[in-house]
């Protein structure tokens, strides 16, 4: 009788932090246990389901290639990783671009440009372009969700690389393809948006760029992440449509296109959660979930 | 197996060679940085050498 | 077979790993001149600051 109410209580705690099963967690540290991992089925999982927290950081810095598959070389790669992130950071302080009491974000924005080769000079230094902004909001977010500085700043960095290394050239067409599915869920919306120019006014920039980086609490985004670290940035118009239908009786209530930017560049922080599960269902269910054998 | 020891010796030399490649990418951004500053010590020195 | 494609992916990251020692010790002399540098450019804002 206690070990039922235990148990119960125990599923009931796993459904609240975002396993849906402990099936899946098992199925995972089976994954987890495999030398060399096996990166596609890990990505193929992390597509499927969503990861539980203990183990997000990690198979994040595999799929971000911080950590090779073969894991007896991670204590190895871990130290090279620790010291080239020390040797950067120290070389900017004898440069005197940070100090010690640099905000970390920043300290983390002038490495990645020294290492992409895209520091200027102390003495030319000028204030930061809209890609330093979408770089310093994900790395704030990043901040939120990793403890560790070397961590941090090694997922900022390979997360925003390979975002902009495979996403590149389809973001564009992302507020097109947003404006397929709404026709498709909801076209009076669509309609409305359309005739009162607030479509073209949404702030595609804070969604598409940023991976709603500073719009979405971290306990939600990091949600939202796991589905593009794993190699889908469909998942971005999926988040926008679903906060598009959420808010749709606010969003029909008004005409001016200006409030309705402002208004979605700072949403209400209670109810995310749920609208990134009902966005990550309505994806599964235009593209398909993948069928991975898991 | 080969494969497999093949798969893992380039893990780790792709980290290693980022690793060098970040210290190449520091030293141009010191001498850069040096250079800049040689120069502006030059024109301060000429500046003051002529009242 | 296997023991020779072990010990050539020892070596080569050997010597990647030479490289980027050689490189730090680039950097290091570096920083150390940048350290000096930027103190002598202290002295002389000193000395032509009091007259």
């Amino acid at each position: 009788m206690a070990e039922d109410l235990q148990r119960n209580f125990r599923s009931a705690y796993y459904e609240k932090v975002g396993f849906r099963g402990v099936e899946e967690k098992k199925s995972l540290e089976i994954l987890l246990k495999d030398n060399p991992l096996d990166v596609e089925k890990l990505s193929t999982f992390s597509q499927r389901f969503p990861l539980p927290s203990m183990y997000r950081m990690h198979v994040w810095k595999v799929l971000l290639g911080i950590l090779p598959p073969h894991t007896d070389s991670h204590p190895l790669v871990a130290r090279y990783r620790q010291e080239q992130y020390e040797d950067v950071r120290e070389a900017l302080k004898a440069m005197r671009f940070v100090h010690a009491a640099t905000p970390y974000t920043e300290l983390y924005l002038r490495m990645h440009q020294l290492e992409n080769q895209k520091l200027m000079r102390r003495s030319e230094l000028t204030q930061p372009g809209e890609e330093d902004e979408d770089f310093l909001a994900i790395a704030r977010a990043m901040e939120e969700i990793v403890d560790d500085p070397v961590d941090c700043y090694w997922l900022i960095r390979c997360f925003v690389n390979q975002f902009n290394h495979k996403f590149g050239d389809s973001i564009p067409h992302l507020p097109k393809s947003l404006e397929h599915f709404l026709s498709q869920e909801d076209s009076r919306l669509l309609a409305h948006l359309k005739t009162s120019g607030s479509l073209v006014l949404l702030p595609y920039s804070l969604w598409f760029r940023r991976c709603f980086a500073g719009s979405l609490p971290e306990s939600s985004l990091q949600r939202v992440w796991d589905k593009v670290i794993s190699g889908s940035c469909k998942i971005l118009v999926f988040i926008a449509l679903e906060i598009l239908l959420s808010y749709k009786i606010m969003l029909m209530g008004t005409s001016r296109p200006e409030a309705v930017a402002k208004f979605l560049s700072n949403l209400p922080q209670e109810n995310t959660d749920a609208i990134v599960t009902k966005a990550i269902d309505l994806w599964h269910k235009y593209c398909g979930t993948p069928m991975h054998s898991v | 197996l080969l494969e497999n020891v093949k798969s893992q010796a380039k893990g780790q030399l792709q980290a290693s060679e980022n690793r060098y490649l970040a210290q190449k990418h520091v030293t141009q951004a010191l001498q850069s940085e040096l250079l800049q500053l040689y120069s502006q010590i030059e024109i301060n020195n000429l500046a003051n050498s002529t009242p």
